[in-house]
């Protein structure tokens, strides 16, 4: 099993959710992100004072998947981040050891779908 | 008499009392004819009553504005709030300006053709320090002002700042002006009355002057303008855009309805005791607005939508603003009532025909104010109240006379309103542009437009 | 005279100064009897001044819903916020008709008892377009309003929608009118007086009326319904669950403190010079109130909190609201520093006996409003002021008399409201239900009551 | 005259017009002279009217606290809201205790030297019950509490609350009222008069006296606590540090807006025609001023920032403060628009020489208080409005001797109070500290100083 | 050493919280989140139009712990956010490699307590 | 490649920030967070309930590295939030797996940078 973290353009993430749909992947969570990365800001002037803003607005996601999903996954990611312009952002594969399922008490790949 | 000299400030009350002649008026003789001499004074307190009572109601009005700017901005997202605080503040700037140098003159100028205003531009209707005129054109100006600002919402969340600036110039100073003139130029004095006017159209605070005209525009720019990015989706079906701050919103709802009490009952511009009949209707067709409104929602949706609820209360509002000075309480309540249901079903009829109004200004101003002058064709009872000797609305034996002016003036600025607004809006489309970027709009119109951040520190999802 | 008619819209002012006899009254005879003529104008302006005080009394007044709604909202949770709008709004709303319709007969009608009116029902209570009983009828819904309100704050974030609505209906139709007729009844006209006023009662504004009725009924309310989820800890331990927007709260109260001016000034229903008087006794009870709150929670808390500061502001004013007319601006310092103390006190104790107020409604309205009807008694100073002979405050050199009134008063309304709202709750506790399901409350109302989000996109922790 | 027994409230209206003779002054003797029984009424109704209008007006001032409260806290961080509510509401309290038992003396008694007053204090100034004076202290409460609110924005986010409480009562009590009674301790009676006053200092509602005292006091405190961590980096380079909430800054403009529709018009305290005027004059101001502020920001900044323009809509109003009575419309246009110009450039230069003021209360206040006393030797126009016989202002024909009176009067009252300010802002420094230590500051005033959350459960990046 | 991630209903923070407390378990940390799953959403009725959120409330846990504490951790999660209906949440198991302890710079088991 | 992790106090994060810039590590995610740790918390008092509040304001970092920038990002992280007060806060370090950027496809370390 597999915890695959994203960082995304905020207006991009009905996109993603959509892709993600599409490949039958319907659990996730989502997160509120500031990220800071090559693409190097904007320019924001409040009162007159330019300030390089190098925190932007990002979203964070988080999908716990079974091996077998992580190429779909990615792949749908990609397809509803991308735009092809700096700032599209970043997937992390993690390895996850175990998934519980609150509800029931299943574990391991039962409790991730 | 001494103690009386410390009270004044500049010694406007002594020149008040003992000059109030040479001020107000040269027919006051005060040595040779006490009995005129008298009535002059009691008349110069009752015009600086009118007048006092007319500025505390614009300035009433005024506070619409805030209201205006709550509610927009409530009913819409975060990241678009700034830019309409801005267009908000903006309208009332370039409008007040506009108004004051050109467009009086066309609403209250001599009148041609019953069509239009022609003398009096760049500011030259002031003849006295302490007259009427100022008094007039402050109170005129708070009126334009809010027929203007009803169309930022539902331009919301996707119009061009600049583009916007320019349309609320146009609209200030040269459409609500020539509507203003027709059914309430003759306000100011002989010769400049309008064509509506001469018919016996009846709006008393602007029901149609202000709100249809307002609304009628705001449905053209909305067209205009297309939907925003979300929605609507390819299949046809809807997407709820929520509003970030109902808190806003509501606060936004009870200050526009604070202001009402400046702008129905202020329109007596006469401190005299029809004001409290005029506010206690107004009262009425607000409250029972809101009421059908909950009902309505509730019984349509399933639950009682806050968001709707306020609707329902300005659209009770609106409709009560034409009859408020003809109807009797229970006219009002009635008209209240259709006003609230009315909004509600307007607002669902809209999002049916993908014509996207991110705060119901359409649905409020347009649909009501339509309502509010047909009403006075049913419910007017002047009779029943006793201004006057026979009544005008259907239901109270008037006939239908008043029914048809009152459609007939409706037709009239329907035509003038929303054809003007459809021509503007799309020859600024086609030029200058009246829409920002697919980009720009998801990422934001405080961001693009303006460089700001409404809401720094806050963490909000600004995709939704 | 010719310039004059340029003034006028729709002719008020040509008719009131040429024809206020026939409008305002037959005993003005112009042509024969040029005094009396003259008489009846001045006459008549002052009284269309009294129209128009009123008339923005009532309207400040209005605007303390918004204030309401705002202290509310702040110090409840986001979870809830549009459900406390929702509840402002609509108490205002059906009260509002409930007390046109049917209260405003209870209370202002032909006395039965002394106890309640008996007539006036369905609002017969209008003789003339621009007589005073419109004006009146305005001013004291507003009153009325403000007394259905002041429970939603300590019923709030568990309260179901429907039950809040139905109970403010009785209160607007019954509970307060019937209240209001024992003091206040006789303001409207001969044999209309109340049982309390012929002993002299004296609660110039309303804290008796108005809000220690309020306060009761809130008291009643929380009671009934019991502590929010997660307030008391099993052990008797207490939590605070801290109140989502101080900023909106501080508005709220300033917001309500603009409106006082209208409900205490305004009260005259005259505009005389006792405004200004009252008007500055008011300012400093408030302005005493919150410094003493703020020292008081300074020294027994180790910090001055801004949430009890501002309660500290509202105890002030609610604590001065009865003595206004009778006291001097010492004796307002004094009576608002004890409020500002007292309110303190009274959150303080009403947490340790674990009864949920999440705003403060029952410190500030029960409590000080309380206090406020005891303080005439204590500090009333008429002959001081000169507007008596002799002052009726124990303090003053009164006696004990008006003192005994004072308490006997008191101790009538709260069995009346304590009483009565005890009665209501419970009754709809046992049949339709007065609070939600657990899960209901822990998820929110906004959700679960109306499907909305106060705060859509925004990130908050809703679990706290 | 039967039926008016009905209406009155407490008697007060038949006192008013049977007993107004005795109420209002010995020498209107009803019976034996009619005309002048007459002339006593009307002069009666008159000065009710001026005392209503005043208090309306001192209403909308104080609204202007909420203004001030809600532009503040919308221009500072998430993490300072509650404290600068707190110091917005408690600047009111101390400041009106103050102001009325101590500071109200030395503005309007009797005047020693043309500089200080010197009776009337703990509050001997009252004579009657409905007399003026109470109206007067009233109103010129609201205008104290003005100047002294205005320097907690400069100050704000990093001073000790405590420290603040001390400097608001010295404010209230000391420096406003003895700079009040150089250009206005006229107002109250013979014998008050200032030495600026005498001179003919233009300042009709208080460009200099208020604003401008306000905004260097202002200007002192900014300067003695030094910028904010994390405003200038060490290269010298200077930082945004955004406000956290741009709609409730705009609310606040707007309401500071409407408030001084009280402050300009209500200077007047008389109800009488020239409030038209003055409305009217004010509006065009603020408009101007909002427009230039926007095309300045734009040219010079690239984008159309909100928070420059509200701050041009309130340079604006306070540059058209002091000339509102003495100029024409055009003059209004011209000096709004050159003070909302001004506001952005201040706004700049203070970054540059690394004055930090969170708000821009210096740019508003000192510059534009200064700038709109300067225009009136310069646009006082009173003979174009008819208000006498000359003009005095420069492009009028008025030479340069109102200009040099103006010039002298701004000098003076900057070294009192830019001068005072700073000797007492240096003094508590060096005594009871000025300023939160460090850690205090990164945290949060809310947190440190009250144990407060102003948002809380609202996600907030409070390193920002 | 473990990081265990859960994502829980909000109003069961308290619960879990209080549960983990009675186990000794006392460093967490908490962020906000939207999730989705099998839990289909809800129904919001804005303006008269039937949305399906299918982004609810969340509310994300962040606990490093000890090997031998995954078993109790996971089991207070459970008693505290389980409440048997659809949306109770999910926890993953993440290896961690290191922990450090920024104020004193321990390492490891050490520093995670 | 690690994902490194790191809760630390509100205010320190502009010095973290410019200690990581200091060592050329500019990419980097930020979330709000609330944290419960041997930091007891503060006692708050509103309307005069004194509670124990023991979910403290947090920041999370999340900084993607390759493995030898993984000492680097700690001492950056250290250097920057430690005040050697309690509630200086916490690195985890995460294997990971897999990076990839989605503006070019680009896998692995050289996707991290
Ligand atoms: N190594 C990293 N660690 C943590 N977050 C990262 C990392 N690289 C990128 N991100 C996240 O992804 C976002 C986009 O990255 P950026 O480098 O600007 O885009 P691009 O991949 O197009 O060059 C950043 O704002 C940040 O939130
Ligand atoms: N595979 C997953 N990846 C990421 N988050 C998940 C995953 N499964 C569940 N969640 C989170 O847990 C929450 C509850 O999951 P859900 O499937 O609705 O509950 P249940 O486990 O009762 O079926 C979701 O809203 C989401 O935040
Ligand atoms: N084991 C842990 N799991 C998750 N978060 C932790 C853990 N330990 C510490 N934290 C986070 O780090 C913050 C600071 O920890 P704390 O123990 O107060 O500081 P210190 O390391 O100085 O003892 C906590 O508020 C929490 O957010």
């Amino acid at each position: 099993m597999k915890l695959i973290i994203a960082y995304i353009k905020p207006e991009r993430l009905n996109a993603v959710k959509q892709e993600l749909f599409k490949r039958e992947i319907y659990k996730i969570s989502v997160t509120t992100a500031l990220g800071c990365g090559r693409q190097k800001g904007y320019t924001k002037s409040y009162r007159g004072v330019i300030n390089e803003v190098n925190l932007l607005k990002k979203v964070r996601l988080a999908i716990g998947v079974n091996d077998d999903y992580v190429d779909k996954t990615i792949e749908a990611i990609k397809a509803g981040a991308c735009t092809g312009t700096i700032g599209d952002g970043k997937i992390f594969v993690l390895p996850m050891e175990q998934c519980i399922r609150i509800r029931t008490g299943e574990r391991g790949t039962e409790a991730i779908g | 008499m001494n103690r009386i000299l410390k009270w004044p400030m500049l010694g406007a009350i002594a020149l008040l009392l003992f000059g109030a002649g040479s001020l107000f008026g040269a027919d006051a003789a005060p040595a040779s004819a006490p009995k005129m001499a008298t009535a002059a004074s009691v008349e110069t307190v009752q015009i600086n009553l009118n007048i006092v009572w007319t500025i505390v109601g614009g300035i009433l009005v005024f506070a619409m504005q805030a209201g205006f700017a709550l509610v927009e901005t409530g009913f819409t997202r975060a990241k678009n709030a700034a830019n309409i605080m801005m267009k908000n503040l903006m309208d009332f700037c370039t409008g007040s300006l506009a108004f004051f140098l050109i467009g009086s003159a066309f609403m209250f100028g001599k009148t041609a053709w019953g069509l239009i205003g022609t003398d009096g531009f760049f500011m030259n209707v002031f003849h006295e320090a302490a007259g009427w005129n100022w008094t007039f054109m402050f109170f005129q100006t708070m009126f334009c002002a809010t027929a203007a600002t009803i169309v930022s919402g539902a331009m919301a969340e996707r119009t061009k700042f600049s583009s916007y600036l320019i349309y609320s110039i146009i609209v200030s100073a040269f459409i609500y002006p020539i509507a203003g003139k027709w059914a309430w130029g003759g306000l100011f004095g002989s010769g400049s009355a309008g064509w509506l006017e001469s018919f016996g159209f009846c709006d008393f605070a602007g029901s149609t002057v202000v709100h249809f005209v307002g609304g009628s525009l705001a449905l053209a720019g909305a067209i205009a303008l297309g939907p925003r990015i979300g929605k609507f989706n390819a299949d046809g079906s809807i997407n709820a855009i929520p509003g970030h701050n109902l808190v806003i919103a509501t606060l936004g709802v009870l200050v526009l309805w604070i202001g009402w009490f400046g702008f129905n009952p202020g329109s007596t511009t006469a401190g005299i005791g029809d004001i409290g009949r005029i506010a206690l209707i107004t009262n009425l067709g607000a409250v029972s607005g809101t009421v059908a409104a909950l009902a309505t929602a509730w019984i349509l949706l399933g639950k009682p939508d806050l968001s709707m609820t306020l609707n329902g209360a300005l659209a009770g509002l609106v409709a009560i603003t034409a009859p408020c000075n003809t109807v009797t309480p229970i006219g009002a309540i009635l008209i209240g009532a259709i006003g609230g249901a009315l909004v509600i079903l307007s607002v669902l009829a809209l999002d049916k025909i993908h014509i996207d109004d991110p705060v119901g200004a359409v649905s409020v101003h347009a649909v009501n104010g339509l309502w509010g002058t047909i009403a006075c064709g049913l419910f007017n009872a002047e009779a029943v109240l006793g201004t006057a000797a026979a009544s005008t609305g259907l239901f109270y034996g008037g006939g239908f006379r008043q029914l048809g002016v009152q459609f007939m003036g409706a037709a009239a600025y329907f035509v003038w309103s929303f054809g003007l607004g459809m021509l503007l809006f799309l020859a600024m489309k086609h030029t200058i542009g009246l829409r920002v970027e697919e980009d720009e709009e998801l990422k934001g119109l405080d961001l693009v437009e303006h460089g700001n951040d409404a809401y720094a520190g806050f963490q909000i999802f600004i995709n939704e």
